[in-house]
């Protein structure tokens, strides 16, 4: 068994709001993520899976608060670490976000080679500009990115560059692990292409050592993560390979999902789509039962009561439904 | 560079042509007042006349002297020639004086006081908005209300209420003037002190009036900008929070750089009131001297000198604005 | 919408800043129904009557009934009130520099000092090294300590009629008072008087009232020039942009308070209403308005729910009235709420310098600065006549101030605390 | 960067404060060093109301450019801008600390051959050697010029000098000239020392104006030849160029001379070679070094100074001037101890325009003049420094004792108003049939509503109070007046518009009166209500209301060739009379000529009521006329 | 497939240039193309193509620059208000963000009332008028009495986009121009929208027009679809020629950068 990078046990965050309501926005999340691998977190708009990223960090900050769990990177439980501690020996080294809104994830008024200036330096106080500037040269040839960007603002590259600019930031002291949370939403197709193939090419050079992938376009996360796990409203509820997740999902609302999915390759033309209907529930004050029950088409009198824990099946595989993997797919087979 | 050349010439082109019509408002508007300016001076030298013909006489004298009986296209247009030879003609109410000479004697004042005092309250006021921002709690919820309410009192309310705790209840600091009452200006340690304690009333004042608008709006940029991706990212990154809080200072003040630009105007009209409060030497005596007394070529001057040093201000501001933000070159450049 | 104003009343700032000019304006509303005299109405024959309670002195003498109050400290009272402990070292360094030993004089001893001083003392003689003022001060404290120890009370007298003789009517004694409420003629003055001898609180209110109202008519102004040529600059576009876009620039740079100088000095003062005042600021200062209204429209025009609005076939005026203004309106009530505060502080800075109003029929919170700084108020210590006027200014803009922060706060979640 | 900037702040507060703590600091300090200020505190007042003197000025002695105090005299109220030139020719210098022809000429550096005194209405020599002498015929003029006499260059002052002075105003037809030519035929220099002005002759071979010639010679500068004549040179011949004439390299004869001018003051320093130290004049030199007058920019600001003992004589309106004595206990007082303060000299006063509908009517002038309240005026916009009409009861003449003689008191006695008199008015307004017929509260006359507007300039307070008690004097006798208060520049090209009617809303106007001089009360009365001055185009003189009265155009004409003191008390009396029945303008106020409050805190001896200065030396600060005798009476406070 | 019936809505050499001098930036070059009755198209372009300017033309919103636009063979005259809102009678929108596409201000049953009248129903008695609504909403499977007196933001995306869909429902106008409907829709309300578009069209038998900048999207609805790049149609023809079969190299770019799940995402080629 391969190196475990990452590994969450039970983390559970919430938010706390201007009217001091709370939000659970990651709910009993485990996770596990072994050296080479790259995990797929999918989900719709708001079920938790940017609260997730954030939360894998280990460090919090208003309104984001930890609450419950532990996340252990590479073997080191970062739990109840000072937060000084945190940010000095665990951010950017041994795991590194790239945020969703990429395009303004850098200081408009810093050139590039100042800001990773600064990012070396909140770890390694010793260093001076030139060992800075040498460092980002050869981090940038490793990357493929031309060496002008670095005395560039960030104003002044393209869309696609200035994220792959932030990812080479974000990997400058060669975290073990990468938290990419939509790193490509915001770009046309080719941009993305280049992005995905240079997150690829990180990983397949062992650059990062691990890699957990948000989106919510199926297809995308298809191609890109190994294992992926289905978010609803702050829990996972199904965790399976790139192709059981996307051919044999469990889970209902991963069924609908995947049903969902829009390619343009041949035969996919006009076929039936699933559609959920319904809305997710609000997490401030989510349902007792199973939180997807008000809009599943199997549901049961027990789900809006009881709450589902995640089944393992296997090594890799689990979901969360009251509902037996073999009497799951049934119904699915008699829904066709 | 391209990109800033552009922005640079755009800017430039504005100032020109802005320039172009400021002058000529300057010159309508001082002329639309009622009144016979040269009848004042006649009055000087009329009074116990008792003779209409040597008054007369007098009138048209002068009134040929000021060319005051021509058209006033006509006018504007020989003035327009004086003016591009750096002849503002004769002040009217200082007559024989020039309006050259007079508001040169005049300008340094309202240079050394407002152009500090403008700087040092931008700056008071964005740290104060910055750590109401940063800090929130008391510093936000007594601070800020309180220069809010500073500043909500007229320029030169507040220049009375200095004057009379500061000059004429504590004595702290004279009342009026530009330097000591029994000195002669010269560039000893003695008077170069008493022009600083004659400076510091109608400094503050102007200070005080402007920390309370730019704290309100560095408020809300610096809100904005710790809600930027950036700050998130930086902290992931491990950055400190203190460095990351310079980043959110410097972007938000940047576009404050502009409120200034386009605040200067009102801030300079406010200090040339607490001048006049102060009898701090200075354009805002000048002009209100010459305002009362329909100094036509004096009230041009004096205004257009005001109006082209908050325009170069501004021009200045948006240049440097243009520089250091380098925002501005990406956009200019798309 | 309800929703809205419910959020707006829950912001603190805007809470404040609302009572604060609530309260204004509900004084500024009732006052008047209690004090109807006319706010301009001489009343006191002097300039800058300290704020207080006049009692009349015809009417005290003459007051119905006298009472007799044997209070100890009378005397007391009555001896610091005109010998203070300054006059009595003065006198006491008078008698000195006469030739009286110190030693001999005791400045506690009023008695003693009081003989030592009327046996000495001659208002003719300038003594070496006095000053010509030093020997007024003098001249004025023997005036006022004559008769000082007189247990003796006054003698009321009254001429008679055929004689022509002074009479005497009665006696006031020492210990002799009136009621307050048995003299006929009392004046509250809380703010006293101005230089014209005019109650200063009446004054106030009515002057607050007249200071809203240049504020409202030059923010209404203000706002709907701003707003009808934002909303032209930014729905139109083009060359219609272009050109009010250039004139909004134009004013922006050129100085206001320079261009309401000259304007306000151009309109001569007979024709100098509180109203024109009222309009000159308001048209010289919508410039805010206008750039703000133009982004805001500008964004929103090519909003898709105004392309919805077109598609559904409505006509240009209602796509304006219905699908931009309202989206604005926050911004346009936020922009009229600065532009009445600052209305009034340019009608309170143009008076200043006498370029204000003209009314001697109504008063405005920047003429009372004007006469109090003219009759100079401030440095002789006549603070009723000028502190509670800027505090009445700075209070009302203060409010708005607030209430704009509490706005913003409200319309940009952001900003919330 | 919030460091940095922190840092940046802190330093420029600790900066400034540390700094200007310093100077607040350094007064206390300094009295070892300071004389007068700290001397002055111990003998006079508490150390509390010690003036807040500047600091530099008490420690540095030494300091070439601050000017040492007790040395010095600090004026403030004469000059409201910086000077514009030394030009003696030109009415357009704005340097009134220096230059002023007038009835009391400011003579500290231009001086005139006699100085007038207004308190006791008398001509003194000053370049002039004894008094002046008439031919028998009253139509020549002659004095000497003392032989001691001297410009600052050294030559002497000869009568030359005042002939071509002369000569010179008339060919460039300067103010001067142009004011004089009606009645100055020339003026010759008969030898170096001898002057002799020749009247302008009537038809009848009399002089014109005998009274005005003899006032031209404490009026008007002795201007050098020589000096002219560069001045001829350097102009070429141009009359405005002449007049327009800084000056800087001016030859004058007085005291003083500038030694530094800008925008916040002007210096003069004392020539100590001034030929009026000779016995013939003065005896000595003036006692302070230096004359300094502050520019302020109104009235607050020289208050303030003058409290704080930075200005010694102040020539402004300080409102509620007994405060700074009574109140804040400060060396300062003014000429009389009590209200009115000082001795009023200039009667402001209310014009009727008599074209206005009603205004021609008597009763209806006398009814307005009647109700107005006067105290209030004089209490509120004078702050009670003018004397009341009880105390001195209205005429054509001014409150000094010289002017008060030249009538019969008892003989107009019955034609005085009390004022605020609202019975009196409505009972006089009734009974000339002027009565409110439509029942709107306005009285009409010829079926109009009476309703004027009362007005003044903008900005000059004292009026503009004045008017406003008289426009609320209006509504209590059913008379509706506004007030208005247009800019000065408009006002004055109206109201001095002679040749055509007033316009609409100068029914009361306000104008001054002139104040004392040489040929008063003859002067003011003649501006007051001679018919000469109707259809002037530019009417600097008076009757601004047009009032015509043949029987005063008469008295007014004979009165200066008239030399019989009964005959002339008589020809005055009858003036008075025809001014209080006919009313054409009544005074508001009295307002001395000059104000004059001082501040002994480091000079004294100033002139005061009963000083016992002989002849008395006028509370004109120290500059005007006679009164420059003050300046070297005073002394250092000990 | 849609045969070739009647031409529906053409254009010749449509263009549209926005600014001046420097500023100048041309928008939609010159494009051809004919859409007929009843047919579903999609305009793919990525950011920044053009497309939306197009379909503003198309809609009227904005004039256009040069060449015409031909409405069921016409030439089309919208130039005065009555003429345009003709015009919408027969082409109507859905547009991208059903979060900006509302009036916040407005309730919903102002909007449907505003079709209503459109279609000249203003005159009709209030029941009849709720009819319709109700009957609308529940084409959408939405519920009038639930959404009446309701304002848009109360709704949730996937709702608003259906009330959209409603709305048209009532306009029933000839062409739809549907703007990136579901690209601000989560994923499983996707399908619920475009069936109802689908269904829609079949009950209707109006023209569809899709703007997308997913090529997915584009092929799974499309009869007939064209690539626009830089302002001009690089490529157009049946779905299944122009996805499967790109003959450009542009378009063939864009179909290999989308990720797939049957083929292999061939990395290799950026």
């Amino acid at each position: 068994m391969a190196r475990v990078m990452l590994e969450v046990r039970d983390l559970t965050t919430k938010y706390i709001t201007r009217y001091k309501e709370d939000v659970y926005a990651v709910d009993h999340v485990s996770l596990r993520i072994e050296e080479g691998k790259t995990l797929g977190i999918a989900g719709e708009s708001g079920c938790g899976k940017s609260t997730l990223a954030l939360s894998l960090m280990g460090y919090y900050f208003p309104p984001l608060h930890y609450t419950s769990g532990e996340i252990i990177i590479d073997g080191q439980n970062i739990t109840g670490m000072k937060p000084d501690d945190v940010r000095k020996s665990i951010l950017g080294r041994e795991i590194a976000y790239i945020p969703q809104a990429a395009m303004n994830a850098l200081n408009p008024t810093r050139k590039i080679i100042d800001f990773i200036g600064d990012v070396v330096r909140a770890h390694e106080p010793g260093w001076n500009k030139q060992m800075v500037y040498d460092h980002a040269r050869s981090l940038f040839a490793t990357l493929g990115l031309p060496a002008e960007v670095l005395q560039k603002y960030p104003v002044e590259l393209s869309g696609g560059m200035k994220q792959r600019t932030v990812i080479a930031v974000a990997v400058t002291l060669s975290p073990k692990v990468l938290i990419a949370d939509e790193p490509s939403s915001a770009l046309d197709v080719t941009s993305q292409k280049m992005v995905i193939k240079m997150l690829r090419d990180m990983m397949n050079s062992g650059f990062i050592k691990a890699m957990i992938f948000i989106t919510h376009e199926l297809p995308l996360l298809y191609n890109v993560a190994d294992e992926i796990m289905v978010m609803y409203a702050g829990q996972i509820v199904e965790h399976a390979t790139a192709k059981q997740a996307v051919f044999d999902p469990l889970h209902p609302y991963s069924k609908g999902l995947m049903g969902s999915i829009i390619v343009p390759e041949s035969g996919l033309r006009n076929v039936k789509l699933t559609a959920i209907p319904g809305v997710p529930p609000n997490l401030k004050n989510p349902p007792a039962g199973c939180r997807f029950a008000e809009r599943c088409k199997y549901v049961k009198a027990e789900c809006k009561v009881t709450s589902v824990p995640l089944y393992e099946v296997g090594y890799d595989r689990a979901y969360r439904c009251v509902l037996t993997e073999t009497e799951l797919r049934r119904v699915y087979q008699d829904g066709e | 560079m391209k990109g800033y050349r552009r922005y640079f010439f755009n800017k430039l082109g504005w100032f020109a042509i802005t320039f172009v019509f400021a002058f000529l408002l300057n010159f309508m508007l001082p002329r639309m007042m009622p009144g016979d300016p040269v009848a004042a001076i006649v009055a000087r030298q009329a009074q116990g006349m008792s003779n209409s013909t040597g008054v007369q006489a007098i009138y048209e004298q002068y009134t040929e002297l000021f060319g005051t009986n021509k058209p006033m296209y006509e006018q504007f247009f020989i003035y327009v020639g004086n003016v591009l030879k750096g002849d503002f003609g004769f002040s009217f109410s200082q007559y024989p004086r020039r309006v050259t000479d007079v508001i040169g004697s005049a300008i340094w004042w309202t240079l050394i006081l407002q152009i500090p005092a403008i700087i040092v309250g931008w700056i008071l006021g964005n740290m104060l908005g910055a750590l109401a921002a940063y800090r929130k709690g008391g510093f936000d919820k007594v601070l800020m209300p309180t220069s809010l309410f500073l500043s909500s009192f007229p320029p030169f309310g507040m220049a009375i209420i200095l004057l009379v705790v500061f000059a004429v209840q504590l004595k702290w600091f004279p009342t009026s003037g530009g330097y000591g009452f029994d000195l002669i200006p010269s560039m000893t340690p003695n008077f170069l002190r008493s022009m600083f304690i004659h400076y510091q009333l109608p400094f503050w004042s102007i200070v005080i009036i402007l920390i309370g608008g730019q704290a309100i709006g560095m408020r809300s940029m610096a809100i904005y900008e710790l809600n930027a991706d950036y700050v998130k990212f930086s902290r992931f990154m491990g950055i400190k929070d203190d460095r990351i809080v310079g980043y959110v200072f410097r972007n938000a003040m940047l576009p404050q750089v502009t409120g200034l630009a386009l605040a200067l105007g009102t801030v300079v009209g406010g200090a040339l009131v607490a001048e006049i409060v102060f009898s701090y030497p200075g354009l805002g005596t000048t002009l209100l001297t010459a305002v009362t007394g329909q100094d036509y070529p004096l009230i041009s001057a004096a205004t257009l000198i005001i109006t082209f040093m908050v325009l170069t201000a501004t021009f200045v501001l948006e240049i440097l604005y243009g520089v250091i933000d380098p925002r501005i070159k990406a956009t200019q450049s798309d | 919408m309800k929703h809205t104003i419910n959020q707006v009343f829950h912001s603190g700032k805007f809470v404040v800043g609302f009572t604060i000019l609530m309260t204004t304006l509900f004084v500024v509303f009732v006052y008047p129904l209690f004090i109807k005299e006319p706010p301009l109405q001489i009343i006191g024959q002097g300039t800058f009557f300290p704020p207080g309670l006049y009692v009349n002195t015809y009417d005290t003498i003459n007051a119905p009934t006298t009472y007799t109050l044997n209070l100890s400290d009378a005397e007391a009272r009555r001896i610091a009130s005109r010998l203070s402990q300054d006059d009595r070292v003065a006198m006491q360094e008078w008698l000195v520099a006469f030739g009286i030993p110190e030693d001999e004089i005791d400045i506690e001893n009023t008695e003693q000092l009081l003989t030592q001083w009327e046996a000495n003392y001659d208002p003719n003689l300038r003594l070496p090294g006095m000053t010509f003022a030093r020997q007024r001060y003098f001249q004025r404290v023997n005036a006022s300590i004559d008769g000082l120890l007189s247990t003796e009370g006054a003698i009321i007298a009254a001429r008679n009629a055929e004689t022509g003789e002074l009479e005497e009517t009665g006696v006031v004694k020492l210990t002799d008072f009136a009621n307050i409420n048995d003299v006929a003629n009392v004046r509250l003055l809380p703010l006293g008087t101005d230089n014209f001898g005019r109650d200063i609180s009446t004054q106030l209110v009515a002057a607050a009232g007249v200071s809203l109202l240049i504020g409202l008519v030059a923010g209404l102004i203000a706002t709907s020039i701003g707003l009808v040529l934002g909303l032209m600059a930014g729905y139109i576009g083009g060359i219609v942009d272009d050109s009010i876009m250039f004139v909004t620039n134009l004013f922006t740079v050129i100085p206001t308070f320079v261009l309401l100088i000259l304007i306000s000095f151009s309109i001569s003062q007979d024709q100098r209403g509180a109203i024109t005042i009222a309009i000159v600021i308001g048209f010289t200062s919508w410039v805010w308005t206008a750039r703000a209204v133009r982004s805001q429209v500008f964004s929103l025009r090519n909003r898709d729910h105004v392309n919805l609005s077109k598609l559904s076939g409505h006509p240009v005026p209602r796509i304006i009235f219905a699908d931009i203004l309202p989206y604005i309106a926050s911004y346009v009530v936020m922009a009229f709420i600065l532009q009445v505060s600052s209305a009034i502080l340019a009608e309170a800075s143009l008076s200043i310098l006498g370029l204000g109003p003209r009314t001697t029929e109504t008063p405005t919170l920047g003429l009372m600065m004007n006469w109090a700084m003219i009759y100079q108020a401030h440095i002789l210590g006549k603070w009723w006549a000028y502190m509670p006027v800027l505090l009445t200014i700075a209070l009302i803009t203060f409010s708005m101030n607030l209430m704009n922060t509490g706005l913003d706060q409200v319309f940009n979640p952001a900003l919330r605390d | 960067m919030k460091g940095r900037f922190s840092i940046l702040i802190a330093l420029l507060l600790v900066a400034s404060m540390v700094l200007s703590a310093c100077g607040g600091a350094a007064a206390p300090a300094a009295p070892p060093a300071a004389e007068a200020p700290a001397t002055e505190a111990a003998v006079e007042a508490p150390a509390a109301d010690a003036p807040a003197t500047e600091a530099p000025a008490a420690e540095a002695p030494a300091d070439a450019n601050a000017l040492p105090r007790n040395e010095t005299l600090y004026f403030n109220g004469q000059q409201w801008g910086p000077v514009v030139g030394w030009n003696p020719y030109s009415n357009s210098n704005n340097n009134a600390m220096a230059i002023a022809q007038q009835d009391n000429a400011r003579v500290i550096m231009f001086e005139t051959p006699y100085l007038y005194n207004m308190l006791d209405g008398q001509q003194y020599p000053l370049l002039a050697d004894g008094p002046f002498t008439w031919n028998d015929a009253r139509t020549e003029l002659t004095f000497k010029i003392k032989p001691a006499a001297k410009w600052s260059d050294g030559t002497p002052v000869t009568a030359e000098d005042v002939a071509y002075t002369w000569a010179t105003h008339v060919k460039y037809n300067t103010p001067t000239g142009a004011a004089n030519i009606d009645v100055i035929d020339a003026i010759e220099a008969v030898d170096p020392q001898t002057v002799v002005i020749k009247a302008k002759l009537d038809e009848n071979g009399a002089a014109v104006n005998p009274l005005l010639v003899a006032a031209y010679v404490s009026t008007n500068y002795v201007i050098q030849k020589a000096w002219t004549e560069t001045l001829e040179a350097r102009v070429a011949g141009d009359p405005t160029q002449l007049l327009a004439d800084p000056a800087e390299d001016v030859v004058y004869s007085g005291p003083y001379h500038k030694f530094f001018a800008d925008d916040s003051k002007v210096v003069y320093v004392r020539d100590d070679n001034y030929w009026g130290q000779d016995a013939s004049m003065w005896g000595k030199l003036p006692a302070p070094k230096y004359l300094a007058h502050t520019i302020f920019k109104d009235n607050a600001a020289g208050t303030t100074a003058l409290q704080a003992g930075e200005v010694d004589v102040s020539q402004q309106f300080n409102s509620n001037v007994q405060d700074l004595w009574e109140v804040q206990n400060l060396p300062i007082s003014t000429y009389l101890p009590e209200p009115p303060y000082g001795i009023g000299a200039s009667l402001p006063t209310a014009f009727f325009n008599l074209q206005s509908p009603g205004l021609d009517q008597v009763c209806i002038r006398k009814a307005i003049a009647m109700a107005v309240d006067y105290p209030t005026i004089i209490a509120n916009a004078m702050t009670n420094q003018s004397a009341t009409f009880d105390q001195v009861p209205r005429s054509l003449m001014n409150p000094t004792a010289g002017e008060q003689a030249t009538f019969d008191h008892d003989a107009v006695a019955d034609l005085q108003w009390a004022g605020n008199d609202i019975e009196g008015a409505i009972a006089l307004l009734d009974e000339c049939g002027v009565v409110d017929s439509d029942g709107d509260g306005w009285r009409e006359f010829n079926g109009e509503k009476l309703s004027y507007v009362a007005t003044c300039p903008n900005g000059w307070s004292d009026w503009q109070a004045a008017i406003e008690v008289v426009a609320a004097a209006g509504e209590k006798i059913g008379i509706d007046i506004t007030s208005n208060f247009p800019e000065w520049s408009v006002y004055q090209t109206v109201v001095t518009k002679s040749d055509s009617p007033l316009p609409a809303g100068y029914d009361i106007f306000m104008m001054w009166s002139d104040g004392a001089g040489p040929t008063q009360p003859w002067g003011r009365i003649r501006k007051l209500m001679s018919s000469e001055f109707i259809g002037m185009a530019s009417n600097w003189n008076g009757n601004w209301g047009q009032y015509a009265n043949p029987a005063a155009d008469e008295l007014i004409k004979a009165i200066p060739a008239e030399t019989d003191p009964d005959a002339l008390k008589e020809m005055y009396t009858e003036l008075v009379k025809i001014y209080l029945t006919d009313i054409p303008s009544f005074t508001l106020m009295y307002r001395p000529q000059s104000f004059h409050t001082v501040n002994e805190s480091v000079w004294t001896n100033y002139p005061y009521d009963g000083d016992g200065t002989n002849p008395p030396v006028p509370p004109l600060n120290l500059t005007d006329g006679w009164s420059i005798a003050g300046l070297y009476n005073l002394e250092l406070v000990q | 497939m849609a045969s070739k019936t009647n031409l529906c809505l053409s254009g010749t050499g449509v263009t549209k240039v926005f600014g001046f001098g420097r500023n100048r930036t041309l928008a939609v070059d010159h494009v051809d193309f004919a859409f007929h009755e009843g047919e579903i198209i999609s305009i793919v372009g990525e950011s920044g193509s053009g497309k939306t300017t197009l379909a503003k033309m198309l809609l009227g919103l904005i004039s256009t620059t040069e060449g015409e636009i031909f409405f069921q063979g016409q030439k089309r005259d919208i130039s005065s208000g009555k003429k345009k809102k003709e015009y919408w009678k027969n082409i109507q929108a859905i547009f991208q963000d059903p979060f900006s596409a509302y009036n916040t201000f407005h309730k919903i049953d102002a909007v449907l009332l505003d079709c209503i009248k459109l279609r000249g129903g203003d005159r009709l008695p209030k029941e009849e008028k709720v009819k319709l609504m109700t009957e609308a909403c529940s084409f959408v499977n939405l519920k009038f009495a639930e959404l009446t007196n309701k304002y848009p933001f109360e709704l949730s995306g996937g709702q608003m986009q259906r009330l959209m869909i409603a709305r048209i429902f009532l306009l029933k106008p000839k062409i739809l121009i549907a703007d990136e409907p579901t690209s601000m829709i989560d994923a499983c309300s996707r399908a619920t929208i475009l069936d109802y578009l689908m269904k829609l069209r079949d009950e209707t038998g109006m023209t569809l027009i899709f703007i997308t900048h997913d090529i997915g999207l584009a092929y799974y609805v499309s009869d007939t679809v064209y690539i626009m790049e830089h302002g001009k149609f690089v490529e157009s023809g049946t779905a299944d020629a122009v996805i499967l079969r790109p003959q450009e190299p542009y378009t063939r770019r864009l179909i290999s950068d989308v990720p797939k799940i049957y083929e292999e995402w061939d990395l290799s080629t950026v």
